[in-house]
């Protein structure tokens, strides 16, 4: 019965068929390339996943995105042209990414795109920007480790944000304990390996340090929460580095809060942790945790002030609240329009030797400026968690801080810099004076 | 044991002192029983007299907690998967037909056909004339000829246990099972299925499982009557069928 | 950093203690550290806490307590500093006249951690002879962690006072505490001390002893360390109770998710990969009578949970019901198309979910009886673990009950063993179906209003128990709840003995290594049904 | 007389499908490299990229339907072997960017160095050939498939419980390797890269030879499933598929069938998995995830399972739903098309398309009664015994 359905379809089909289906499937594929590409807007991307399990930070960058082209459409948009947003859904599926990224500069010939969140989904998408020569702005805090042509990082590197806290730590807390506890994967694992370098040349023992990781989605935490209040009772003041990720977070600080342990004895500082996150939590027992951020909804500034009404506006929500991958979109779009409007044109080549150099204000009262390593400058904020579930800022750093692709901490990237300006070559080796790899 | 001239009995099939039990219930009961090479053989009983769990441990699908059950003379069956009692040439037809309906009915023989059942005795499997002729042959025996292209699972019910029948025939084994082979079946089916079993006797053992009386009757054999995992009765059919002990147990105390 | 901020408060004692006595009515000290609430710097604030704490002031304890609570206003326009109560009147806290109301420039004075911490020593200090039991036994245990040597004399009278035996002994410790970091401590007090903490035997103890320099006389030294050595000895015994007690708690969460899958797929042998998308149902009826209840009688919010699992029940179940009735009735007797069709589902539903609630995790709050922790020996306890511990129990024996002694229990058990024989007996076999799929769901809601105490409610929440709920009914054996039930708990506990020594992720994979090959072994399960029936 | 023209027919079915996968396999390729850019016939090179995509698919979806269609086994592990497979040409891959990586380490990939790596891990030997990457794309998923099956099917592990229990391994295959210090990249996997056998991956011309080896190879996959199911092993497995047990009472040692068809299914998946990586450019543990091998499942089922054409046809539909409904206005609903999919078509068209296809021909044809008679003679012939079907 079953094998016999393979034959009696394909017994209606004649060989003349063979040909027809054959090319009607060439037709197909051919009318589906003719995209219609309307000469009078300027096509921006939107690669941010809508579905699956990372449309919980993802959708609002998305609309962030809508937002700001909104916005500039108002003023008349770029070059005189409107801007239109073309967005896709990868669906939290890496090599969906690439797909639709390639889907999006070929097909849709969008002169710029802003995306991604995960490193994975931003590793998959690189090779296309590279081949297809265009422009990705990401704007997540990462790991480093990279500089690349078509890639501008507006989002934190290592040293934007966990370094400084670790320095406010040490010099305002006195913490003279760590632990460094992460998701088991390149973010943390990368930051740990910086913060324990970084530790240790500041002369923290071995036995000092406690690292521990955990899968994706942890939410079982009872052990490692208990381990660390063992840590922590060793006599010297303890704090907590988390590079946690996302979901994991609610049951995290739940643990915490219910194991009673409170900010003002281990306090916890979390590089992933934000607004949105803290929006699905009773932040009551968690007052006085802090996060490392380039940016808090709660900073006062009319900048910040204005951009916060703007948005709640036009997501007609007045709750909605803003975070600090926000504020990278916000910041990455508006120098990615000065570049434009500078060299008056979209074409990738003109715009990516032009971004550096660019400057931007930030939402803190700060102008961010690109730098040659395509990463940007920014302010630091240590926040502690109110019981509002905003973050009162209680340190800042003194000016700007500027990413490094490579960190400084790590052997293999010590001698390493990012300098698409001069050398042109995104991992240059001061030391041989040579460009490495292939450089492109 | 496994010398020939060591042979525990001159039995086809030998079973001594078997128990089984399921979570406290003792499904066989210190069961012996031993049928002559050549013989066949009815057992009846109630329902839940133990008769399929019998089966299951002769083709080696339940295991016994006890007991001895050894296969012409020399195999202790006990120690063998359901394949290898197979391979030494036990068949068994069960209780509700089972053919392989979405295959055809010439199929369903040709998988039955005892020739070499590896994997790769399969796959480079090529047809001959004398698997063709003997399948024709038992064709014709369970009189579905006409029907050998038809899919099995089209068949009515009688035919399917015919089918089954056929199969067994063309797994050719040294001893047949038949777990109630006219169920089902109409007066003539039912007479049509006796004559095929005692032909099929005078070169096979066999041992039918059947509550249809008339038609063990007209079987004419050595009947055993199984109770609660155990041999109740013995003999021809007038004998088990007036056992007082035998009426007890089927008309209830 | 004690003993620093020791020294500081020392010279504030001595110095301004003093002149505080002395010109009471005038524009003194106090005031003028009031007055430094309202500078917004961190430095001025701890600076002002101390001299506040020693002041002797009736206004102290008030001003530091609102300065915890986040009360205590300030104005840096005016420097003026408020407090506001708890019935919301206000006063002056430099004079302490009642106000009219504070204007609006003024905000709340900011803390940080480390002035959590010297508001805490303070009212450790202010609040030794409180009235109230609690007050004092917690004023008594931040004084043990602070140890400032200042408060030893308030510590030793509040001692002679007290009557409880509970906060007699922290005192007791407290006391211990400081005489151990008091420098000119005699040896037999501190010898003494060492021996009372030891008692203590807690981490706190054992951080306060490994925190003891190395100034210390030989004989202090050699008692402290033998005494970190027992502590930690006695503790090692207790975090294997720890473990256990960890292992039942996932063990608990494991069952109530595997619970209704066990009905659905163990009773009815129907695989339904959207049971996880019944427990996030069940998470987002608690949101949503939260929100309710929140929104207009935030009276009831203790009661939300006990509101939330009828409701979750019968939400949970009503779709189970729908579901059966309008796929799963078409595909019984096709196992793995029902396998196919419920996760087509679960997409379906967790989408809309998303659409609905929206894609980021909403706050499910717990209630104060769900919150918190308490201690048992040596290792901790929290409440809502506890708690879900004994409803995932009281859960699994109701629906014991139910399926022994209920009429719908009887009806399941007969349709589940011989469908044929129970349709021809007058049941009504596709009510059954249906009844009993919406229980299975029903009971996956519940177990959604317990998971959202301590998990994301996200619409992520169902896929992440759904395999281990497969794992634990697959394990446990399919058809019999108590092999659920043990199964869950083998799991929690084996995993929990396994984390300390793997990690979490590898002690994970060594688990699912460990079901599959334990599936080859017994390939139904714990407790799995024997006999003929089982092929049938 | 009947056999033959069945036999035609069936050749002719199976050649149908053939010669239009070979017909895409040379033309788009070609259309793609030999006419101009822009023009209407020529394919642009991000189609092909993404056709290729589905022909690894339909590879993956032909695996998954010998084992479920033919002989009952519902794998939810199939991804783990596709992965698997990935992984080993990933891995080859890696070691062929040798000093243009981003810290020009010759021997170690670049997530080695920034994890401080001291040494290449053992289990990257080897890799640097060709060959023995090729190797090892079979031999890894086959070995696990062999160690996970010989198991398995000899403690009759069956039906659901058999499902899940392949689900539990990919589900710690997942874990494992997202764990960094396993040593396959974590969570990031493998990406970035440049050659392949030489030729860079991102050329045109690479792209559209390696479209036409996926061509290939389903068209050799279909072949040695087409070649399998209609040996006479083929009627074994589906006879164990209906009545296991029936087919042990018959003498047959279905766990050895069982075995042999699962590791030949999962090489299959493997050397599926070892062509979509250069293509999509990435590995990552994301593809153990146990979803992505529940929907691989449901290809076939929408497809038809027990129908090989079918279960390729549903890959190859499936995903072209997925690319053209994740773009554009249907971007936030296409989940809950995918969703209404699969439970529309278990509910509505239990055979997948073609066997919806096939029965309403059926019906078609009983409505004209002279064409019945054909076709109880073309059903008759299947199964004449001495017919060497698998001439193809």
């Amino acid at each position: 019965m079953l094998n016999k359905s393979t034959h009696d379809i394909a017994a209606s089909f004649s060989r003349r068929g063979v040909l027809a289906a054959t090319a009607g499937l060439m037709l197909g594929l051919a009318s589906i390339s003719g995209a219609k590409a309307a000469d009078d807007t300027i096509k921006v991307g939107v690669l941010h996943s809508l579905s699956g399990t990372m449309a919980i930070s993802e959708t609002t960058l998305k609309d962030t995105i809508l937002f700001l082209i909104d916005e500039q459409n108002k003023k008349g948009g770029v070059l005189g042209k409107k801007l239109e947003a073309v967005v896709v859904d990868p669906a939290s599926n890496w090599p969906l990414f690439a797909e639709k990224a390639r889907e999006l500069i070929t097909k849709d010939k969008v002169s710029v795109v802003f995306g991604c969140w995960t490193s994975v989904s931003r590793k998959s998408v690189l090779p296309v920007f590279k081949e297809l020569n265009n422009i990705l702005f990401y704007p997540v805090q990462y790991e480093g480790e990279e500089s690349e042509r078509n890639v501008f990082y507006t989002g934190a590197a290592p040293n934007q944000q966990a370094i400084p806290a670790v320095d406010y730590l040490m010099k305002d807390e006195k913490v003279k304990r760590w632990v460094l506890a992460g998701t088991d994967y390149v973010y943390p694992r990368t930051t740990n390996k910086i913060l324990e370098a970084y530790l240790k040349s500041k002369g923290v023992a071995q036995e000092d340090i406690m690292i521990n990781y955990t899968p994706f989605g942890h939410s079982d935490w009872q052990t490692i929460v208990a381990d660390i209040k063992k840590f922590g009772s060793a006599g010297k003041k303890t704090a907590v580095v988390s590079t946690i990720n996302g979901d994991a977070n609610v049951p995290f600080y739940k643990e915490l809060g219910n194991q009673g342990i409170k900010a003002k004895d281990i306090p916890v500082v979390a590089f992933s942790v934000g607004e949105e996150e803290l929006a699905g939590l009773d932040t009551k027992p968690l007052v006085g945790h802090l996060a490392a951020w380039n940016y808090f909804e709660s900073i006062k500034t009319p900048a910040n002030e204005k951009f916060i009404k703007d948005w709640q506006a036009y997501t007609k929500n007045p709750k909605r609240t803003t975070n600090d991958p926000m504020e990278a979109h916000v910041i990455g779009f508006n120098m990615w329009v000065k570049a434009v409007e500078k060299v008056k044109s979209t074409d990738p080549d003109k715009v990516i030797d032009a971004l550096p150099g660019i400057e931007a204000p930030n939402l803190t009262g700060g102008v961010s400026k690109m730098l040659p390593n395509h990463h940007i400058t920014k302010p630091v904020f240590i926040g502690e968690i109110k019981a509002n579930g905003q973050f009162d800022v209680v340190w800042k750093t003194p000016g700007l801080v500027a990413g490094d692709a490579w960190s400084k901490e790590l052997d293999g990237s010590k001698d390493l810099i990012g300098d698409w300006v001069g050398k042109k070559c995104g991992n240059f080796n001061t030391k041989t004076n040579k460009c490495l790899g292939s450089g492109s | 044991m496994n010398v020939m001239d060591n042979r525990a009995t001159s039995a086809m099939l030998y079973l001594d002192g078997v128990h089984v039990s399921f979570d406290g219930f003792h499904a066989i009961n210190n069961l012996s029983l031993t049928l002559a090479p050549g013989e066949m053989r009815a057992i009846i009983g109630p329902n839940g007299a133990g008769k399929t769990t019998m089966m299951d441990i002769i083709t080696g699908k339940t295991k016994p907690d006890l007991g001895t059950v050894l296969f012409d003379g020399v195999t202790d069956l006990t120690r063998l998967d359901e394949t290898r009692i197979a391979e030494l040439g036990i068949g068994r037809k069960f209780q509700k037909p089972t053919v392989f309906e979405s295959q055809t009915v010439q199929d369903n023989l040709l998988l039955a056909l005892n020739v070499d059942h590896s994997v790769k005795g399969t796959l480079f499997w090529r047809g001959s004339k004398p698997e063709s002729e003997r399948i024709d042959k038992v064709l014709e025996t369970i009189r579905l000829t006409d029907a050998r292209n038809r899919l099995a699972g089209s068949l009515s019910h009688g035919q399917k246990q015919w089918l089954e029948i056929g199969m067994l025939l063309a797994q050719d084994p040294k001893l047949l099972l038949v777990d109630e082979p006219v169920a089902g079946m109409t007066d003539v089916e039912t007479h049509l299925t006796a004559e095929l079993l005692k032909e099929i006797n005078k070169t096979h053992t066999v041992m039918v499982v059947e509550h249809d009386m008339t038609f063990v009757r007209e079987l004419g054999v050595k009947v055993t009557c199984l109770h609660e995992g155990t041999v109740l009765a013995e003999g021809t059919i007038d004998q088990v069928s007036s056992n007082e002990r035998v009426i007890e147990v089927y008309l209830g105390r | 950093m004690p003993t620093k901020l020791s020294a500081r408060f020392g010279t504030f004692v001595l110095s301004l203690f003093l002149i505080a006595f002395a010109l009471p009515a005038f524009a003194g000290p106090f005031e003028d550290a009031v007055a430094k609430f309202a500078n917004d710097d961190y430095s001025d604030t701890e600076e002002a806490i101390g001299v506040v704490a020693s002041s002797g002031n009736k206004l102290a304890f008030p001003i530091i307590s609102a300065l915890q609570d986040g009360r205590l206003m300030a104005d840096p326009d005016s420097k003026k500093v408020y407090v506001t109560g708890t019935d919301g009147k206000s006063i002056d806290a430099a004079t302490g006249e009642a106000v009219a109301s504070v204007p609006d420039s003024a905000s709340a004075v900011r803390l940080n951690n480390r002035l959590r911490r010297s508001v805490d020593a303070a009212l450790g200090g202010l609040t030794l002879q409180s009235p109230d039991l609690a007050t004092r036994l917690q004023a008594a245990q931040s004084v043990f962690k602070s140890h400032e040597e200042t408060l030893l004399e308030p510590v030793e009278s509040a001692l002679a006072k007290e009557s409880n035996k509970a906060v007699k002994t922290a005192l007791g410790e407290a006391r211990a505490a400081i005489l151990l970091f008091k420098s000119d401590a005699t040896e037999v007090q501190k010898l003494e001390a060492v021996a009372t903490i030891k008692a203590r035997g807690d981490q706190d103890a054992l951080a306060l002893l490994s925190d003891l320099g190395s100034d210390q006389p030989a004989s202090v030294a050699k008692a402290a360390t033998s005494a970190i050595g027992s502590i930690q000895g006695s503790l090692a015994i207790w975090s294997s109770v720890q473990n256990a007690w960890y292992g039942l708690s996932l063990g608990s969460v494991l069952l109530l998710a595997a619970i209704g899958l066990a009905i659905t797929f163990g009773v009815m042998g129907v695989i339904n990969m959207a049971h996880g998308e019944m427990v996030m149902i069940g998470a987002y009826t608690t949101f949503v009578v939260q929100e309710v209840i929140r929104t207009r009688y935030p009276a009831l919010f203790e009661y939300s949970l006990l509101i939330a699992v009828p409701l979750a029940f019968l939400v949970a179940g009503g779709i189970g019901v729908l579901i059966e009735r309008s796929i799963i009735r078409f595909l019984y007797g096709r196992p793995l198309e029902t396998l196919l069709a419920t996760w087509g589902l679960s997409l379906v539903l967790q989408q809309a979910v998303r659409t609905m609630f929206g894609p980021t995790n909403r706050e499910v709050g717990n209630p104060s009886w769900m919150s918190g922790a308490f201690e048992l020996g040596q290792i901790t306890i929290t409440y809502n673990r506890l708690w879900i511990l004994v409803f995932t129990l009281a859960v699994f024996l109701i629906l014991l009950a139910m399926l022994r002694y209920t009429a719908l229990g009887l009806e399941m058990r007969a349709v589940t063993q011989n469908r044929r024989m129970a349709a021809s007996m007058g049941i009504a076999t596709s009510r059954v179906d249906a009844l009993t799929f919406g229980l299975g769901s029903g009971i996956a809601g519940i177990a959604g209003v317990a998971l959202s105490q301590i998990d994301n409610v996200s619409p992520n929440l169902g896929q992440s128990y759904i395999i281990d709920s497969f794992m634990v009914v697959v394990f446990g054996g399919v058809g019999n709840l108590w092999g659920t039930l043990v199964g869950a708990f083998t799991l929690g506990i084996a995993n929990k003995f396994l984390e300390p020594v793997a990690g979490a992720v590898l002690g994970k994979i060594a688990i699912l290594v460990l079901i599959i090959l334990f599936i080859q072994k017994r390939p139904r399960g714990l407790f799995a049904l024997k006999g003929r029936a089982v092929e049938a | 007389m009947t056999s033959h023209m069945l036999t035609r027919s069936l050749d002719r079915g199976a050649a149908m499908f053939l010669m239009v996968v070979a017909a895409c396999g040379i033309l788009i390729p070609l259309s793609n490299l030999l006419l101009p850019a822009g023009s209407v016939l020529q394919v642009p090179t991000y189609l092909v990229a993404l056709w290729g995509k589905y022909v690894c698919y339909a590879i993956l979806a032909l695996s998954i339907d010998l084992i479920w269609g033919y002989c009952g086994i519902l794998s939810l592990g199939h991804g783990a072997f596709f992965a698997l497979g990935g992984y080993a040409m990933g891995m080859y891959l890696m070691r062929q960017i040798g000093t243009r990586g981003v810290y020009g380490n010759p021997i170690l990939p670049d997530f080695m160095v920034f994890l401080n790596y001291s040494k290449l891990p053992w289990t990257w030997y080897g890799f640097d050939m060709f060959w023995f990457a090729a190797l090892m794309v079979l031999l890894v998923p086959g070995l696990l498939a062999f160690c996970f099956g010989w198991l398995a099917f000899r403690s009759r592990v069956t039906g659901v419980y058999l499902s899940i229990i392949t689900q539990a391994m990919t589900y710690a295959l997942l874990l494992a390797f997202f764990r960094n210090d396993f040593g396959f990249g974590g969570n990031n996997g493998l990406t970035d890269f440049k050659d392949i056998l030489g030729f860079n991956v991102q050329a045109e011309g690479t792209r559209a030879a390696l479209f036409a080896l996926s061509c290939l190879a389903l068209i050799v996959a279909f072949l040695i499933c087409r070649s399998v199911v209609s040996s006479k092993l083929g009627k074994v497995l589906i006879a164990i598929r209906d009545a296991e047990s029936r087919s042990r009472f018959l003498g047959y040692r279905v766990e050895s069938y069982k075995l042999f068809v699962f590791t030949l299914s999962a090489c299959m998946a493997g050397v599926a998995g070892a062509l979509y990586v250069p293509q999509v450019g990435i590995i990552n543990p994301g593809e153990f995830a146990p979803g992505n091998s529940i929907e691989a499942v449901i290809w076939v089922a929408v497809g038809g399972r027990g129908t090989l054409v079918g279960a390729a046809l549903g890959a190859i539909v499936v995903n072209y739903a997925k690319t053209f409904f994740t773009s554009g206005v249907l971007a936030p609903y296409w989940l809950f098309m995918l969703g209404a999919l699969f439970i529309l078509v278990t509910l509505l068209l239990p055979k997948g398309i073609v066997g919806a296809f096939n029965a309403w021909r059926e019906s078609a044809r009983e409505r004209r009664p002279a064409a019945a008679a054909a076709s109880a003679a073309a059903e008759d012939g299947i199964t004449e015994p001495d017919m060497a079907e698998e001439r193809s």
